[in-house]
Parts: structure tokens; C-alpha cells; sequence
């Protein structure tokens, strides 16, 4: 059962990413994207990890590609109008056989290493997700924490001023 | 919960695609979308590898990434949008004064 | 107060954190607020000459634990001695000199030069000061960065050529020193040292092969900076391309570190090699003034001419540091003391008639001293200082440097370079008779306007030190003496085991005789040294 | 009062300070030219203080030294700032003082008017006190300071007026000779030094220690090499050949500086410095040989010179190289009080004549300016006659020239005589002698001529100034006539002091009073002189009658050519055009100087900046620039601007990197 839906839903993935590199108007990649984040975020539940998953809506789905369908109404771009796309979407395409090639000889012959942390299945069902990453993050990782708040506010400021100059 | 491998393959998948978009496509923002996927490949990865390790740092860093995306998300867009107002276009081939 | 040193070295670092809070159309702000902070740097150091007890010992010393990359243990090593105390006061003295020289000369820009000028001072006092060959190196290269700025954004028509080639002259030779540095850091932990502190290295027996080879490529870089001939092109073309100020801290400073890291560096780590590639530095040197002499002599330009009599004024300085005796050391530091208020001082001069004329070529002048009675008095002053005339600074260091080196086994270099002493008056003399002497028969300079307050401001405390240093030079020479016996200690028994091959191999033949002689094997008469060290070295791991 | 030695050189130095710094605001000429006069009288005062002080004591006693304070100290090497004073340099404080002070005053006359008279007597005072220092100084390092600073003064006061291209070449070429000389000068001390330092570890360059330790020296051998280049330093200073051609060029310079440096003190200091290091110079017998050479040939080749010349000032000159070639030929026959006593002599009938020649200059160009004439004020030919405007100049002028030419009774004829009696009779040069003496007494034939020509050509005959200038002309004021009256009254007497023995009259004060100060010289000497006969009383009174006749022959020519039979020398110089030519032109010594080094060095200055530094050097440096920029050149069209192709090489990189980790 869960490997049938496991099947469905990177069918969905594997299609809508597809799509998110075909569509060619801009606004179709965009809607194509939020489908295959919505898949990535039902991964997320499947792998015991609901705070990523709503996370990842919220913040993706949600916010992000907001912003972008926003950009593309407003530069009102509708068609891509490449014209000489053949050539180059082979080069593209064997780079990413090749990719896949090798990550995927890669993930069969490599083993992963046994668990060695303290958070089993169980433990994640017991406790809930999101307070144990709760705790992870304001302990061990509290200064990466802050420090990303530097990040946001610098990103917003670079934006502020890019998108307010005419450079 | 699936086989890690399956996880790690489609996140591979995913990442290839995203490359591939990288490389194929002319417009910003497309490419722009592409690169996102390529992170969440990564996110999807990290995750997968989390919950088979049984720790919670491959989340944490997932979390870290997607603050690092929205950042780039907004300073990307502006550029994107601050570049259209330069040059009425928003296709990479307009960008090559980079050059010699 | 124990970290007074610090303090004067990063100074300038907050003055710059405070002049970024200034808005950059403010100009008269930006510039008293960098002159107050020289000034102010220049007083704390003042804290250190009071301070400084005149022995051989190195103080102020403050020694913190740094960067500890793997094997790599670099340390906040720093203090000062009698050989870098004066020039440590040399550049917070001429700082705000310097400072002062570019109110009405830069007008663009303002901020970015201010700002660049105070790094500039924080990178040459921190290369004085360390004692870490690694942090030597950080400030080493700091320097590099300001001045490649200086001279490529407010330089003349052929700037960014310059900048260029002074980045990629200079470049060459700081990478060859890395190489050596790092290389020379493996052979101490073979011997035991665990970081880059220079005293440590001064105890490690290296072996000739080995001393050669760094010697070389300290010698090389340091060379380079001097400048000695023949690698001294790039120094004209900055002199001329750079801004007043920038030229004054390139000539009063920025040289000096060749030949101190010499003094510091090259000469003590490498004892024997110093001693083998005595003659041929000496031979460079001594072709450094007179050749240098010769082409300032039919120089256009009063600019490159002041530029080419500072290549022959550091030979003189590179003649007395490998005199390898306390007096031709003694003048050697004097002597960069001096070139550094005397050279500064000319290429003020110059700056004061190029603001007004926007040229520098000497036929352009003549008969200035009719129009401009209190320059011409100045620049003689100056040239006079320049030429070595006895009761200004020039002398007492260019006399102790040729009588150290007639002293050494370099007595025929120092007959050539004595003739130096005729050259430099004739250049000097004919410029300056070119200049000022003469009927003022060019239109455009008799409108021109004799100094103002501000530029006699400038060049009062120069001329005093230059009457100072000539006249009475017993405080500075007594508070370098002990450090450069100590440094003439070092370095003077090497002779002795710079002859150690053929020693030896005359020793395999004789065998009996010269072994009982006291000489133990391996190591004839490095006894001395060792002992010598083994009092002042400061070790760096008990310091804090 | 010896205490008190360092006053000497620190009036004037307060007189320039005041007149230098505040000169320009004072204005007042008075007040400038008091101060600088009253502060080098004030040194004379102290001077004569020191001398009285010095007589009341023993001859044995009479040495002393002042530390000021500590100058160089620098590992063995030491030098302070200290003052010597013993008879020698009492004799030239005495003379640089005294003479000195009654140049100030007659500057205040003479330059009256001028636009620089500030800087002027602030250049005059430090140029008293360089020469006070040259003459105090303990050491040589103290020497070479004064040595120096005579130099500079020179310069500056050479190219007083700056806006003459002439004035300031001069000023450059007198100080660039002096350097070759101090060039010397500075390899002797460093040799003399390394040599004390080395061989018996006395590290010193005090006079008065190395005086202690001489009798160390070797005869001849590193003593001939350092005393060589003291000579050469001598040379310099003092215009001998091969460096004398500056000192007719420095007849630029104001006349009262042309009284003041160039005869009376300044280019008398090399004398002073071999009869201060007497005892080393003596040490060496082929050292004095060339002294003795150089000198006599300086002396007969300046007399040569100016014979030719007609500016007023040239011919004094060349009057001056030539006298003091006599000096260093005392002093190379070992005649060191000789030479030092006519160093005093001359400083007095020299600079009075210079003094007087200024006068007659004075009020020369006085009355050309008051008729707006371009006429040269120096030059003789627009002189003549000139002795009933000046009385008071003709007469000082005419004593002074009658001592020069060594008419007896006056003080050049006994110092002169007396170098000429050395150079005959001294027991060092052997058969060279004769000849030293020849040299000599045609030296002082030609002496006689010229000198007598001048005063003929300036004083007698017809006045040759338009005459409508005439009535300008006048005698100068009295303030420039009384130091011409002291100096002709001083020209006169002041051989008494050293009157030769032989004529029994009066004790020789001269000799008695340095004979502290050359006794040690003396008794070197005595080691490798040959001792012949000792020339008889007769043989002196015979060699002095001749000079005298010698004297009288030159000044009847004079006479004969200037003044009864005025064509002859235009008759002379048609019968010899090419030597006349090559007189008058200095026998090119100048051109032959400029061919020789003047031209191939700046030629190879030229070579080496264009030739080598542009050429070669920076062509390597730029030529491995360019083949860099050239190799990149080509790499650089990978740069295609367009982010794909970045993208793209980067992707590939990154698959190609993992594959090869995978496959290997």
C-alpha cells in the first residue's frame, strides 16, 4: 500500500518537475513547481517529518512561489520565446542522464551507515516532531539560528535596494 | 516509511531535472525555479538520510536551506526585476557583458 | 598600558570604522577626523619612546595565541626593540604630515583615500612590530593593498600602468617570501619550534644549502621593495604616478620596510648566507648610488628625480646593514630615519609646486626663489639634508654607514659609494639651481604664491628633525645601540662558520691538529650565538 | 676664558638665526647689519680674550679642549662637539674674526640697497661660524662640519644673485668641487681611522689622540694614502689644481664674500687642515712631494691665467690660487709655520684688495647706473685714472699690492720670501728643490706683473669711463674705507710678527708662538731628511736680493706695458695670437673638464635610464607582462558572457569529477 503510493506520488513528482521545464509560459512552470513541492512535502509526512512538510508548504508552496508568480505578473512575460532551444536541451539532457547515472550507481552500490541516533520512529511518535526539532534547534543549533535572522534581514535590504534603484 | 534508496533516487531525479532546466532554459525566472528544485532535491535527500540515521541535524539543515532559499528568492527576484528594467527582457542570452 | 603597542597599531582601524559613519560629501570632516587620528596614534606612540628602556631587550611584547590551523600555529606576537622603535615612530610621525599634504591635493574621493591612508598605517606599524613571521607577513601584504589603490584610482595620467606594475613587483617577491616562510616553518618543526615566532627561529641551525636558498628568497623580496638595482623600475614610475601623500608613506615608509626586513629578517635568521652574499649585495648597492645617481642627474621630471635619489639613498643604507658592524647598522637605521624625513620632505616640496602648476617638469620652473622666498628656503633645507650636508640628519647616518663599511671587508665598495657623496650633490644642486635660481621668465610662474600656513605647518616639524637628527643624534643612536650589538653578535660569528666547509675539509686532512683546537665538529664556533640568545630571546609561550 | 671657547662660534650663529628668521621683518638695514657685525665682533672680542689667555701661559701648556656636548656615539666610534684651542687655531680665529668683522662692516656699506641684505648677512654669519667650527673643531668629524658648512655658505653666497644663470652655475660647480674634495677628505679619515682602529685598536679621530698615537704611524705606505686624500680634500677646498677652476668662477658672488671666503679664510682651510695633521702629512715623504708639486705648479699656472684676464675680480682670482699654491708649497717643504704665517699675511693684502677692488667696483657701477650704461663695472679696460676719484681706495689698494708683490718691508715680502727660502733649503725634496724654488720665484715675477698691471690699468692713466660718468665717480663712505685703512695698515705691518731671523731686528714671534704646534712634525721629519751643508747666512740675504729684483722686473714691465708704452700688449698679444688665446681662455681647463667628465657622465646618465632602465630593464619586466597578457589572450574567448555555457562547464565538471570517483 505504501509503496504504491510512494509510486503515485513520485509519478506526480517526476511529471509536474518535467512540466516545470516544458510549460512555456512561465506561469505553468510555476504552478507545475508548487505540485511537485507538494509532493515533496507529502515525502516528508511519509518519512515522519510533518514540521518539514508543513514548512515546506508553507514556505515554498506558499510563500516563495507566491513572490515568483507575482514577478511574473508583473514583468508580464507570458511565452518564453526561445527559439534555438534543441541543441542546447541535448547537451542539458546528458548531463542530467549522467547525473542520475551516477547518483543512482552511487546509491545502490554505497551503503548508508546504521543509525546512531536517538530518534526512532517511536520516539518521533511519542514526543512529536516538531517539538524534538524544537529542541534541536534552540540547543545545539541556537547560534546558526540566530545568525540566519542577519541572513533575512540582509536579504531584505539587498532587495529593498535592488529592486527600488534603477542600476 | 520506504526503502532510503527509493528517496535517494527520486531525489536524484529531481535534481537532475532541475539541472537540466539550468542548462535548457532562457528565462530568469524559470532557471530560477529550477534551481529551487535542485534544493529541494538536496532538502529531500537530507531528510531521507535523517530519518534513517534517527538524528535530527539533516532537518535542521533543511530548515537552514530553506531560509537560505528565501533569502535568495528575494534578493534573486530583485535582481531579476532590476535587470528587466535595464533591459526590457528577462532572458539570459540579453546577460553577457560578463565577457571579455 | 600593556598593550600600548596594539593600541597604536589599530588606531587607524577605528578611525576608519569611524570615518565610514561620516558622509563622504563632508570633506572637511573627513580630514581633520583622519589628522585627528594620526595625531593621536602619533602621541600614543609617543607612549612607547618614553616608555622604550634602551636595551637590547624586546618590549612592550603582547602574545596571544592566534590561529591554530592543523600544524600551522600562528601567534598575535608583537613588540617592539631598538631597531623597529624608530620606525614605528617614523610612521605615526609622518602620518599626519602626510595627512595634512592632501586637504587641497585630493578632492575626489575624499573618504575612500582617508581611509585607505589609515589602513595603510595600520598595516606598516603592525609589519614593524611582529614578531610572528606569519603575522609579519598579513601586514607585509595589508600594505601592499592601500598603496596599490592610492596609486591606481588618485594617481597621474599613467596610473593604473603603475599600480600595476608596483602590485606585480612587489606580488613576486611576497610570494617567494611565503614559500621561503613556510618552508623554513617545516625545517623548525623538524628541529621542535611549534609556531611562527621569529625568535625561535633564530636558534635553528640550518645548513648552508638551506640558508642559501631562503636567504634568497627573503633577500629577493625584500630587494624588490628596497628597491636595490636592478629591480628597482617599478619605484620611479609609482613616485610619479602616486598622490603627494602617497609618495611621501611609499618613500618615508614603505621602503624601509625592504630594508628592515633585511635588518630583521634575512640578516639574522640566515647568518652565513648573509655573510656569502655580502659582497654581491654590497656590489648591487654600490651600482644602486651610483647608477641611480647618474640617471637622476638627467631626469626631467623633479618628481622621478627625487624618486631615483631614493634608490641611491637606500644603497647607502644596504652598504651599512651588511657592514656587519655596529656602526654601518647604526647608520643603516639612521640613515632610513633619515631618507625617510628628508625624501618625505622633497617629495612635499614637490607637491607644493605641482598643486600650483600642475606640472613637474623642471623646465617648466626657473627663478622661483624670487616669487617664493620661504619655499626656496625650505627646499634648500631639504636638499641640503638629502645631499648629507654635515648638521642635518643625511650626514650622521650616511658617515657611520661609509665608516662602518670601510671598517668591514667592504673597503672598496665604500670608496665607490663615497663618490656617491659628489653625485648627489650634483643632481640635487642642479635641480634646485634649475628650479629657483634663474630669471623667473615663465609667465605663468610669477603669479605664484609663496606657502601658505598649512604647508609650512607641514614642513616645520620635518625641518626640525632634520636640524635635530644632525646635530644632536645621541638619543636615537643610544636607544638602537644595545639591539644592534645584539644583532652584530649574532651575526658576526658566522664568519666563522661560513667557512666551515673548506675548514673541515681542510680538517679531514690534518685531522689531529685541528680538532683539539677546541672546535667541536659539526658546528665550529656556533657556541656564541646560542649563548647570546638564549638571554633576551622572549619565549613566546611564557610571555602572556 | 678657554672655558668659554664655544661663545666663539655661537654669536654668529645667533646673528644668523635673528637675521635669518627675522631678517625680512626688520628692514632696517642698521639693525641687520649691526646685529650681523657686532655678533662676529663679539666672537673677535672672546677670540682676543682666548689669545691673551694663552700668551700668559708656558708654550707647553698652551693646548685645550671643550666638550660641548656629545655628538656621534656609535659602538668604538666617537665624536663630540668639541673645540680645540691651541696657537694654530688661535691665529685663525684671530684672522677669520678679525678679518671677518671688518668685512661685516664694510658690507653694511657696500650692500647697502640690496634687495636680499638680510640674507646676506645671515649667509655671512653662518659662514663665520662654519669656518670658526672648521678651525675649533676637537676632531675631524667637528673639522668636517666647518669644512661643510663653508661649502654651503659659499654656495649660497656665490648664488646670491640667483636670478644670473652665471651666479648660480658657479655657485654649483664651487660646491660640487668641494665635494670631490670632501670625498677625499672622507676616504683619508675613514683610512686613518681604520688604520688606528684596526692595527693598534685606538678608534679615534681626535686630533689631539691621534697626535698621542703617531708616532704609530708608518712612514709612507696607508700614511700616503691618507694624507693623498686629505690633499685631495685640500684641494678641493682650497683651489689647487686639479680643482681650482671653481674659484674664479665664484667671483659671482657679492665682492665682500669674494674678500671674506674666497681669500681670506675659506679657501685657506686646507692649509690650516695640513698644518693641523701636520705630524701625519710629514709622515709621508712622497705625500709632501706632491704638495710641494701641486702647490708650486698651482702657483706659477694661476699667475699665468692672470696675466690675461681683465674683469678686476678674476685677476685677484687667480692672484689668490696662485698664493695660496704658495702656501701648500710651504707646506709641502715642511716650512708649516712659513705657510701658515703667509696664510695670515695674505688673508690681510688680500682682502683688502678685494675689499678695495669692491670699492672701486662700488663706485663704478654707481656712476654707469647713473648714466644707464650696460658697461661691464668689473671690467679694467673701462677703468684708468681712477686714483684721484679714491684716494683713500688707491692708497690701501696700492700698499696691499706692493706687499703682495713681496717689495721688502711690507708683510708679503717676509712670508713670501721665507716659503721661498724653505723650498730652497729644506732637507726633503733633494735636487726637486731647486726647481720648487724656480717655479717659485717665476711665480712671483708674474705676481708682480699682474698685480702692478691691475693697479695700472685701474688707477693710472687715462680714465676710459664715458665721460659723462665721470663725475659719479667718488670715494666710497666711510664706512667702506675704514676697514680698507685697518686691512692696508694690517698689509703693511703685520709681516713684523714674523720676521725672518736672519735679520736679527726683531725676534721671529710667529715661529715661536706655533713651534708647539709643528715641533712633533718637525722631528718626524728630522727621521728621513737629508741633512747637506747647511746653506749659509750668505746665500739667504743673495736668493732674497734676487726676488726683490725679481719683484722690481716685474712690476718695470708692468709699468713699461700699461702705462708708458700702451700698444705693447695689444703688439704682444698680435705676435702670439694662439697663447694669448689660450691664457685668456683659462687654458681651457674648463672645456678640457666638461669633455672629460661634465659630458660622459650625464651622456651615460642618459644611456642608463633610456638605454637601460626603460630598455632593459622594464622591457624584461613588461616583456614577460605581455606574453602573459598574450597567452590570456587566447583563454580569454572562453569567457563567452553567457551564463549557460558557465553553467553548463560547471555541471559537466561536477559529473565528470564524480564519475571519475565512481569508475575508478
Amino acid at each position: 500500500m505504501e509503496t504504491l503510493f510512494f509510486l503515485i506520488i513520485s509519478f506526480v513528482a517526476i511529471v509536474s518537475a518535467i512540466l516545470v521545464i516544458t510549460c512555456k509560459n512561465p506561469i505553468n512552470s510555476a504552478l507545475a513547481l508548487i505540485m511537485t513541492f507538494f509532493c515533496l512535502a507529502t515525502y516528508y509526512v511519509m518519512l515522519d517529518a510533518p514540521f518539514m512538510a508543513a514548512v515546506q508548504v508553507m514556505v515554498y508552496a506558499g510563500a516563495i512561489m507566491v513572490l515568483m508568480v507575482f514577478t511574473i505578473m508583473l514583468l508580464n512575460i507570458r511565452v518564453d520565446s526561445s527559439k534555438k532551444h534543441s541543441h542546447k536541451l541535448v547537451f542539458g539532457s546528458i548531463i542530467g542522464f549522467f547525473t542520475v547515472l551516477n547518483s543512482i550507481i552511487v546509491i545502490v552500490k554505497g551503503r548508508a551507515a546504521l543509525p546512531t541516533g536517538p530518534y526512532s520512529g517511536e520516539m518521533i511518535q511519542k514526543f512529536g516532531h516538531t517539538e524534538l526539532i524544537g529542541r534541536e534547534m534552540f540547543t545545539n543549533f541556537l547560534l546558526p539560528f540566530e545568525v540566519t535572522s542577519i541572513l533575512l534581514l540582509v536579504a531584505i535590504v539587498g532587495a529593498v535596494i535592488l529592486a527600488k534603484k534603477k542600476i | 516509511m520506504e526503502n532510503l534508496n527509493s528517496y535517494l533516487i527520486m531525489s536524484a531525479i529531481l535534481f537532475a531535472i532541475g539541472t537540466i532546466g539550468v542548462l535548457t532554459r532562457k528565462n530568469v525566472i524559470v532557471i530560477f525555479m529550477c534551481v529551487e528544485m535542485m534544493l529541494n532535491a538536496a532538502n529531500l535527500s537530507f531528510v531521507a538520510f535523517s530519518r534513517h540515521l534517527g538524528n535530527m541535524d539533516g532537518q535542521i539543515f533543511v530548515f537552514f536551506i530553506m531560509t537560505v532559499a528565501a533569502a535568495e528568492a528575494a534578493v534573486g527576484l530583485a535582481l531579476i526585476i532590476a535587470f528587466y528594467n535595464n533591459k526590457e527582457s528577462i532572458d539570459v542570452d540579453d546577460v553577457s557583458i560578463m565577457k571579455w | 598600558m600593556s598593550n600600548v603597542l596594539s593600541l597604536t597599531t589599530f588606531l587607524p582601524i577605528l578611525g576608519v570604522l569611524l570615518l565610514l559613519f561620516i558622509p563622504k560629501d563632508s570633506k572637511g570632516v573627513l580630514r581633520n577626523v583622519t589628522l585627528a587620528v594620526t595625531v593621536v596614534t602619533f602621541l600614543v606612540s609617543l607612549i612607547i619612546l618614553t616608555g622604550f628602556q634602551a636595551n637590547a631587550e624586546f618590549q612592550f611584547a603582547e602574545n596571544v595565541p592566534w590561529i591554530a590551523a592543523g600544524p600551522f600555529i600562528m601567534r598575535y606576537n608583537i613588540a617592539v626593540d631598538g631597531i623597529s622603535l624608530w620606525l614605528v615612530i617614523l610612521t605615526t610621525f609622518i602620518m599626519p604630515i602626510a595627512v595634512l599634504s592632501t586637504y587641497t591635493a585630493v578632492e575626489e574621493k575624499v573618504k575612500e583615500y582617508m581611509i585607505c591612508l589609515l589602513l595603510l598605517e595600520t598595516g606598516m606599524l603592525g609589519a614593524f612590530i611582529s614578531l610572528d613571521l606569519f603575522l609579519f607577513y598579513i601586514f607585509w601584504e595589508v600594505m601592499l593593498i592601500p598603496m596599490y589603490f592610492m596609486i591606481g584610482i588618485w594617481g597621474g595620467k599613467n596610473k593604473i600602468y603603475a599600480a600595476v606594475k608596483f602590485f606585480i613587483y612587489t606580488m613576486v617577491g611576497s610570494l617567494l617570501m611565503l614559500v621561503a616562510l613556510i618552508f623554513l616553518y617545516f625545517k623548525g618543526m623538524e628541529a621542535g619550534i611549534t609556531d611562527f615566532g621569529l625568535l625561535n627561529f633564530f636558534s635553528l641551525k640550518l645548513d648552508m644549502a638551506t640558508q642559501i636558498w631562503l636567504f634568497l628568497a627573503f633577500a629577493f623580496a625584500f630587494a624588490i621593495k628596497v628597491p636595490m638595482f636592478p629591480l628597482h623600475t617599478w619605484l620611479p614610475d609609482a613616485h610619479t604616478e602616486a598622490p603627494t601623500a602617497g609618495s611621501v608613506i611609499l618613500a618615508a615608509v614603505l621602503l624601509k620596510m625592504g630594508t628592515y626586513g633585511y635588518v630583521r629578517f634575512a640578516i639574522p635568521l640566515f647568518p652565513d648566507a648573509a655573510h656569502k652574499f655580502a659582497p654581491l649585495i654590497a656590489t648591487l648597492a654600490v651600482i644602486g648610488i651610483i647608477y641611480a645617481a647618474l640617471v637622476a642627474m638627467v631626469q626631467e621630471d623633479v618628481k622621478k628625480l627625487v624618486a631615483y635619489s631614493s634608490v641611491a639613498h637606500l644603497g647607502f643604507v644596504m652598504l651599512g646593514v651588511f657592514a656587519f658592524n655596529v656602526e654601518g647598522i647604526t647608520g643603516g637605521m639612521l640613515q632610513m630615519l633619515n631618507h625617510g624625513i628628508s625624501t618625505g620632505a622633497l617629495f612635499l616640496i614637490v607637491g607644493f609646486i605641482y598643486e600650483r602648476r600642475h606640472t613637474r617638469l623642471i623646465t617648466d620652473f626657473g627663478g622661483l626663489s624670487k616669487q617664493m622666498p620661504i619655499f626656496a628656503t625650505i627646499f634648500m633645507i631639504v636638499t641640503f639634508s638629502s645631499v648629507g650636508l654635515p648638521g642635518t640628519n643625511g650626514f650622521v647616518g650616511e658617515f657611520l654607514i661609509l665608516l662602518g663599511a670601510f671598517e668591514s671587508q667592504l673597503r672598496w665598495w665604500t670608496i665607490v659609494a663615497t663618490s656617491g657623496v659628489i653625485l648627489s650633490a650634483v643632481y640635487m644642486l642642479w635641480v634646485f639651481q634649475r628650479v629657483m635660481f634663474g630669471e623667473l621668465d615663465n609667465p605663468k610662474n610669477q603669479k605664484l604664491l609663496d606657502l601658505n600656513a598649512r604647508e609650512i605647518a607641514i614642513m616645520v616639524p620635518l625641518l626640525v628633525m632634520i636640524f635635530f637628527m644632525g646635530l644632536y643624534p645621541k638619543p636615537f643612536i643610544d636607544k638602537m645601540d644595545p639591539a644592534i650589538k645584539k644583532l652584530v653578535a649574532q651575526v658576526r660569528v658566522a664568519p666563522v662558520n661560513a667557512q666551515t666547509m673548506p675548514v673541515e675539509a681542510v680538517s679531514q686532512k690534518m685531522p689531529a691538529g685541528y680538532q683539539e683546537n677546541g672546535m667541536p665538529p659539526g658546528h665550529p664556533g656556533m657556541e656564541t650565538p646560542s649563548a647570546s640568545q638564549a638571554a633576551p630571546a622572549v619565549n613566546p609561550h611564557d610571555a602572556k | 676664558m678657554f672655558d668659554n671657547v664655544w661663545l666663539i662660534p655661537l654669536f654668529p650663529l645667533i646673528g644668523f638665526l635673528i637675521n635669518g628668521l627675522f631678517g625680512k621683518k626688520i628692514k632696517n638695514e642698521a639693525v641687520i647689519g649691526g646685529i650681523g657685525t657686532l655678533m662676529i665682533f663679539f666672537s673677535f672680542l672672546v677670540s682676543c680674550g682666548i689669545l691673551m689667555q694663552m700668551i700668559g701661559l708656558p708654550p707647553e701648556q698652551r693646548v685645550f679642549e671643550k666638550v660641548v656636548f656629545p655628538w656621534i656615539h656609535c659602538g668604538n666610534f666617537k665624536a663630540d662637539m668639541a673645540f680645540l684651542v691651541d696657537p694654530l687655531s688661535c691665529v685663525m680665529i684671530m684672522v677669520v674674526t678679525g678679518v671677518g668683522s671688518l668685512i661685516h662692516l664694510y658690507s653694511i656699506g657696500y650692500m647697502h640697497g640690496e634687495e636680499g641684505f638680510y640674507r646676506f648677512f645671515a649667509y655671512l654669519n653662518l659662514f663665520c661660524m662654519s669656518m670658526l667650527l672648521l678651525v675649533l673643531g676637537s676632531n675631524m668629524l667637528v673639522m668636517f662640519i666647518g669644512w661643510e658648512g663653508v661649502g654651503l655658505c659659499s654656495y649660497l653666497l656665490i648664488g646670491y644673485y640667483f636670478h644670473k644663470k652665471s651666479a648660480g652655475d658657479a655657485a654649483k660647480k664651487a660646491f660640487v668641487m668641494n665635494r670631490v674634495g670632501d670625498f677625499g677628505f672622507l676616504i683619508g679619515l675613514f683610512t686613518l681611522y681604520w688604520w688606528f682602529g684596526s692595527n693598534h685598536n685606538i678608534w679615534t679621530i681626535n686630533f689631539t689622540e691621534i697626535k698621542a698615537a703617531s708616532h704609530l704611524l708608518p712612514y709612507g705606505g696607508v700614511v700616503t694614502v691618507a694624507t693623498l686624500c686629505f690633499f685631495v680634500g685640500a684641494t678641493g677646498k682650497s683651489a689647487q689644481i686639479p680643482l681650482f677652476t671653481w674659484l674664479p668662477d665664484a667671483m659671482e658672488g657679492p665682492t665682500p664674500v669674494s674678500a671674506l671666503i674666497h681669500a681670506a679664510t675659506m679657501v685657506t682651510a686646507g692649509v690650516y687642515m695640513i698644518g693641523r695633521m701636520s705630524f701625519v702629512f710629514i709622515k709621508s715623504p712622497e705625500t709632501m712631494m706632491v704638495i710641494a708639486v701641486v702647490g708650486a705648479a698651482t702657483a706659477i699656472f694661476a699667475a699665468t691665467i692672470g696675466t690675461a684676464q681683465n674683469d678686476i675680480k678674476r685677476v685677484l682670482a687667480y692672484s689668490t690660487v696662485s698664493q695660496l699654491g704658495y702656501m701648500f708649497l710651504a707646506m709641502g717643504v715642511g716650512a708649516f709655520t712659513a705657510g701658515i704665517f703667509h696664510l695670515m699675511t695674505h688673508a690681510f693684502f688680500k682682502a683688502c684688495l678685494f675689499l678695495g677692488s669692491g670699492s672701486v667696483i662700488h663706485s663704478m657701477h654707481h656712476a654707469l647706473h647713473k648714466i644707464h650704461s650696460h658697461d661691464d663695472a668689473q671690467d679694467m679696460r673701462n677703468m684708468g685714472g681712477l686714483r684721484k676719484a679714491m684716494p683713500i681706495t688707491f692708497i690701501t689698494f696700492l700698499v696691499s699690492t706692493i706687499a703682495i708683490s713681496g717689495i721688502p718691508g711690507f708683510s708679503g715680502f717676509f712670508s713670501k720670501d721665507e716659503i721661498l727660502w724653505m723650498s730652497f733649503s729644506n732637507a726633503y725634496h733633494g735636487n726637486l728643490n731647486i726647481v720648487l724654488w724656480g717655479i717659485g720665484a717665476a711665480a712671483a715675477l708674474l705676481t708682480a706683473f699682474y698685480m702692478f698691471r691691475l693697479v695700472f690699468m685701474t688707477f693710472f692713466g687715462e680714465c676710459r669711463i664715458k665721460p659723462e660718468a665721470k663725475s659719479y665717480l667718488h670715494e666710497s663712505p666711510l664706512v667702506i674705507t675704514i676697514p680698507l685703512m685697518v686691512l692696508g695698515v694690517l698689509a703693511a705691518v703685520g709681516g713684523y710678527l714674523g720676521m725672518p731671523k736672519i735679520f736679527g731686528m726683531l725676534p721671529n714671534y710667529f715661529e715661536h708662538w706655533l713651534e708647539p704646534v709643528f715641533e712633533l712634525a718637525t722631528e718626524y721629519g728630522s727621521k728621513y731628511a737629508q741633512h747637506g751643508a747647511h746653506p749659509s747666512h750668505t746665500l739667504e740675504w743673495g736668493l732674497m736680493g734676487l726676488s726683490v729684483v725679481i719683484a722690481l722686473v716685474g712690476i718695470a714691465t708692468a709699468f713699461t706695458m700699461y702705462v708708458k708704452n700702451t700698444e705693447l700688449p695689444g703688439k704682444f698679444v698680435a705676435t702670439f695670437p694662439a697663447l694669448h688665446r689660450a691664457v685668456y681662455n683659462k687654458w681651457y681647463v674648463d672645456e678640457l673638464y666638461d669633455f672629460l667628465f661634465v659630458n660622459p657622465c650625464k651622456a651615460l646618465g642618459q644611456f642608463l635610464w633610456k638605454g637601460f632602465d626603460i630598455v632593459i630593464v622594464d622591457g624584461v619586466v613588461n616583456g614577460v607582462a605581455n606574453v602573459v597578457m598574450g597567452i590570456s589572450g587566447i583563454f580569454r574567448y572562453m569567457q563567452s558572457g553567457y551564463i549557460y555555457n558557465y553553467a553548463f562547464s560547471m555541471a559537466l565538471g561536477v559529473v565528470v569529477m564524480l564519475g571519475y570517483y565512481i569508475f575508478k
